[in-house]
């Protein structure tokens, strides 16, 4: 039992330190506040990342990526954090080029990584639609091959980012015999091809994030396909379990309740300040233990994981535990903020950077417990998978 | 004992109750809160019209003598409806200041004026530094011969932007957080040195930050006595924590009775989502939780109206339990309600943001919580 | 709208506040402390109830109510918690004799109404089968007709004060044909006779209050049947649903938030007292607030009834909620009672009386949100009466 | 970085978990637990036989050098079988004492006794006025020509009644409340003056009321220096509550693991009721409160070991949330156990009782959110 870091880990937390404190500006850090990002800068600062060698840490070594271990991974994320810097857009990067490298054909590799390494290209990801949100394998958007191209028909929802995107990767039906799993196609779709839309989700947090997409008849070339026909949810299934465990957030959340106390130390209640209020102490210090666990817990699994071994049973909370403590953190933090929470940023300087921030963060932060599995499924799938109900 | 509505106060329910359901779709209100004004002008002669904006005032007053019971009922519907008028700010804070420190010739122009719709005013009470404290006033009047000189700041005014006239509270004697100096003025929006940046805010109402620069008025604008309106401004508070309650109240049952209604509507793996034991349960906690805060709505409105000594401990646990329990109602509605819930196209969003200034405006759940438990041990 | 009392109302709570004060003597507060009770005080206490005409506020005037409006009930239980009395034992007053009166025969009327008004017999109740908790049509004892007896077989469990009990009304099962519950009959059993055997049930709380009754071809008279073979679960829903309503014990909360109060403004922490600890202070302030809301949740239920109406949807969660802060200040009494509310009362004086009656409470009130169609059926039950799911 | 136990670790807990398999039914504890002194004679000498009682010494005083990891492994898994032999007290608390403060002599004689099972040494901390603090020490040494006298009341004293020999902290300086002047005492139980009340708790263990009246005991009697026992008894306290915790923690594996058990077996209305979801997301729940109580276990007995700067912030944490989530794990257990999780047939009550137990000793829930509080503001 060892949770001591190495003399290298050390080394290592003190030159990544180093590069983040030299390379994260406040311009950097504006690239994405809670919700909506700035594509300019993220670009910028992927770009940055990229020539320093440190864009794709997941990746195998000899095509991108950093060959840390599990240990230097864990550092990163956290010095990231602390720096303030955004972490990266993760559809391209973190979702469908591990698709790409683990099942696409060489050609594919050749053709789409190193694009994402870079930063070149923009990508969405196509799962959800209306009919089909927890429930995902309901899907019916429809792919029909016609000579070389499928014919693309449906609809998708809660697109993230797809207005800036150039590339959409999608889950679309090729079969409607047996299992509803075994007939969907994992497709690459260029979103320039004609009939498709793209339109805009308005959204509580009053910010351009999700959208629709729609397919009219789109032709997309059988070369675009990863993979087999029909095979496509086995190869989504490796990027959800992926989506899943990143989600947790220990490190994002640490930051927010260091930003938090900071605030409350300075914003004044009478002749005192927050801080000192019992009440909203102790609710800080409440969601800061609840996250002190989280983060032993995400330590427990991560050295599972590097250990060779699977993921141990308290992996299954990671998802759970760490969107309701990020809801929880923004909550104190709108709460903190008082009246000027409830004002909207409308380039009148009425509030706080922290204000702004906060209402944004809280408001689009309420889709943390239903994107990527909801919490009631992550239940249900615990109940089922980990207690065996 | 019986918590039936009179006949009057019947009529009343059914008036407005019918008005949101045929008048005030989600899309019309939406419509109405994005106009440049922020609410409907045509709505509002309607109000006046059905004899809405005089209900809290007297007869003399030119009003129908309605209390606590009749504004609940009202504010309760509004919240079903999401309404973005300026009732709040125009009929139960300023009408109520008005009608318990003016003068008769005061009265006689403004509260006709406000009964009529011909008047907007609204009240001036925030100031950046003062958290929920009303009794924490910088803003200073300072005497001179043609009466006062207004300077200082006002912030998160409700409707400020839209109103003809202010109420103000100044500070003519002692520091920031005493009781005793804090004085009502009638300034003016259009008089010199008042600068007015309208913003809006999440729940689609608006609100302004007001600057007051070396503002002069008459000794006629004091509104009631020279530095003893700080009980006033608590009595007013009081009721406008009844008045926002009842419409938070009204919001919460829109809430849970719309989460039901689309689990029934909603399939996921085949069958309705209603079907789930777990959603169901926490459907049920909804379902308490509107209850509960309905209750305590009753209790503190009929003991503000009985005039009971333990009238402030009802309200505060009132507007505490209504804090909390709305924004869990609001968030769980969010989350049965998925991905549809996050967007604007569903009214949930909204319910959930309007929840959240309420629990903000006039202080929120921690403050009355801390509230109660000092009046506990007085 | 109208809930001040009336002065007719003022002048009879003066009545009953003046007799309280005079009869409740702390040997009658000793009847029932939060548990077991002492059957010789309850007795003695009953029968000064029923010489004030006062013990059965809920019977028919005729027969031995008080014919007092609903208004002057709620001021009878509410002056009585505020003295400090027990309230009466409710399995023959509040339980079966309703049954008795409503669907019994003349005879049995006159048999058993008088001695459980005199409190000169005491009864108990057999509902529960070990097999069938809240699903109590499952219950399987046996009823077999034998001439004029029937001989009944089977088991009854969580028998409340079974071991003093003179009677015991049962549910019996005299048919399995049809519906679970068309195949029920209501039976009023003597304690006496042979083939009865109670045994009791060690509980949590160290106090001997539930027990097990077995039936051994015990045989009963076809007389001691109520009403109709068979229809037994007609009888007995009414029966359920009184006690559903009476369940909430708003009066008795209450009484148990001011003596926590008074306990907390005198235990010492440090310098100071508990009630100043201002986390401690919230908590008690929530709790005392959920009750003030289900105070007037149930001065609504009653109104409804009061006007001649059912109750309506609100007063489905009076268990619910009543059950659930019943047991909120039992948690809170015994943290209030600190190291002292661990130590068993056995003679050693050892703790205060504080603490014996606040772990005696803790301990058996964890049953309150189980007996009486535990809280999740109560929540099942709401789910699908009052919101239609 | 790795949460692997080494080999001789894993040896350890697989010793402790198999007696607890074999020799511990719940039935065999609740038997022992109501024997004259409350727990089995036989077990104890067990316990002294497996080596278990000498895991915490250095090698020196007889030991094998085990750390809070040994300690957490052991006291988990007596947490599982609810094991009342008096380990926490005499090893624990009196050893750690002894191993801190003893000098060559009081480690010689007295480590070794508590080694090989022959004394039995119990710390009484604890009065009546203090609640949960250490410090708030009223209980009287004086000096004397023979030594001290000593004179007070200890309360709540752990297996108080069947120990020889009682640590006591006295005041032999200053206020009550005062850190300076505490000093630690060795007072035999059968020492004239002492007098010692046995109490049974809820738990099924023992403590004792204990006063000492004019108790004349040697100078030598000291443990450690005179006046300055605050610091030792707050490092003694440390290890407590991580070793309580570490019980806790194998309590509420047991009953989330019973309970889905239970579920499995019982049946209402014609279906297991593992079945329904409503259950089966609140037993996620106990699930996840076990899990991140154990992650806050590793955490803070990892920083002990490692002597970090924020252990004390650490330990705070757990002793808070153990608390916490050990008293909700358990009244869920009860309640999803139905009728049953009322009877002592069932262990689940009893759990609940020594987790409530737990909760209470060095100081509740409350006390250490406070203190978790403080620490974060220095």
């Amino acid at each position: 039992m060892d949770i001591q870091f190495t003399s290298e880990d050390l080394a290592f937390q003190k030159e990544v330190r180093a590069f983040f404190s030299e390379n994260v500006t406040d311009e950097i850090r504006r690239g994405y506040t809670g919700g909506e990002v700035d594509p300019a800068i993220m670009v910028k600062w992927q770009k940055i990342l990229h020539k320093q060698g440190w864009v794709a840490p997941n990746w195998p070594a000899d095509i991108g990526g950093t060959g840390w271990t599990i240990t230097q991974k864990y550092i990163f994320e956290n010095e990231c954090a602390e720096s303030g810097a955004p972490s990266v857009i993760p559809f391209g990067l973190k979702m469908v080029a591990p698709v790409i490298y683990t099942f696409g054909s060489d050609e594919q590799k050749k053709r789409f990584l190193p694009d994402i390494l870079e930063s070149n290209v923009w990508w969405c990801q196509g799962y959800s639609e209306p009919g089909a949100g927890s429930d995902l394998a309901a899907l019916q958007t429809k792919a029909e091959l016609d000579g070389d191209h499928y014919v693309v028909n449906g609809q998708k929802i809660w697109t993230t980012y797809a207005q800036d995107a150039d590339w959409i990767f999608c889950l679309v039906r090729t079969s409607s015999e047996g299992k509803r799993q075994a007939g969907i196609s994992f497709l690459l779709i260029d979103m320039k091809t004609p009939g498709v839309e793209v339109r805009k989700i308005d959204t509580i947090d009053n910010q351009h994030t999700l959208n629709e997409v729609f397919f009219d008849n789109v032709r997309v070339p059988v070369e675009n396909r990863i993979g087999e026909e029909n095979k496509g949810w086995t190869y989504a299934k490796v990027l959800l379990t992926h989506e899943r465990t990143a989600i947790a957030g220990v490190a994002q959340s640490k930051k927010g309740i260091q930003k938090l106390r900071e605030f409350a130390a300075q914003e004044k209640v009478g002749a005192g300040v927050l801080a000192d209020d019992p009440l909203f102490a102790a609710k800080i210090a409440k969601v800061e233990i609840d996250l002190m666990a989280l983060e032993y817990t995400e330590l427990r699994a991560i050295a599972s994981v590097s250990a060779g071994g699977a993921p141990g049973p308290e992996s299954s909370i990671l998802k759970i535990r760490g969107t309701e403590i990020q809801q929880a953190v923004s909550e104190l933090t709108i709460e903190a903020c008082g009246h000027y929470a409830h004002v909207i940023n409308d380039g009148e300087a009425i509030g706080n950077d922290m204000s702004w921030v906060a209402s944004a963060k809280y408001l689009y932060g309420r889709a943390s417990t239903i994107y990527g599995g909801s919490n009631e499924v992550q239940k249900n799938i615990i109940a089922k998978m980990v207690l065996g109900l | 004992m019986n918590f039936d509505f009179s006949e009057e106060q019947t009529l009343l329910k059914d008036s407005v109750a019918k008005f949101i359901q045929n008048e005030y779709s989600y899309e019309a209100r939406q419509k109405n809160s994005q106009s440049d004004i922020g609410y409907s002008e045509q709505n509002w002669s309607t109000f006046a019209e059905l004899g809405w904006l005089c209900v809290p005032f007297t007869e003399e007053q030119g009003g129908i003598g309605g209390g606590p019971v009749e504004m609940m009922i009202m504010m309760e519907e509004f919240g079903k409806g999401l309404v973005v008028e300026p009732y709040f700010s125009s009929v139960v804070l300023s009408g109520s200041l008005l009608a318990k420190a003016g003068n008769e010739s005061q009265q006689a122009e403004l509260i006709t004026g406000i009964i009529d719709g011909s008047k907007k005013i609204t009240f001036a009470y925030n100031e950046s530094q003062a958290r929920f404290d009303l009794h924490n006033v910088v803003t200073k009047a300072e005497k001179n011969d043609q009466g006062y000189v207004i300077n200082g700041n006002k912030s998160i005014v409700l409707h400020g932007a839209s109103a003809d006239l202010l109420i103000v509270s100044v500070r003519t004697a002692g520091e920031p957080l005493d009781n005793d100096g804090i004085t009502l003025m009638l300034v003016p929006a259009s008089a010199d040195g008042v600068s007015i940046k309208a913003t809006r805010t999440l729940d689609g109402q608006r609100a302004a930050e007001v600057q007051f620069t070396n503002v002069q008025v008459d000794s006629d604008a004091l509104l009631g006595e020279e530095g003893n309106a700080a009980l006033v401004i608590d009595q007013v508070a009081d009721e406008a924590m009844l008045a926002l309650c009842a419409e938070a109240v009204g919001s919460m049952e829109k809430l849970y009775k719309d989460t039901v209604a689309y689990t029934k509507e909603r399939k996921q793996f085949g069958v309705a989502i209603s079907g789930f034991q777990a959603l169901q349960h926490r459907m049920v906690d909804m379902f308490t939780a509107h209850e509960q805060c309905k209750s305590l709505l009753l209790r503190a409105v009929l003991s503000y109206a009985a005039g009971d000594a333990d009238v402030a401990k009802n309200i505060a646990a009132l507007k505490y339990q209504v804090g909390v329990s709305g924004q869990k109602v609001a968030h769980e509605a969010v989350q049965i309600h998925g991905g549809m819930g996050m967007t604007d196209e569903m009214s949930v969003g909204m319910y959930l943001k309007r929840i959240n200034m309420i629990n903000t405006l006039f202080g929120n759940a921690d403050y009355h919580l801390q509230r109660f438990t000092d009046l506990s041990a007085a």
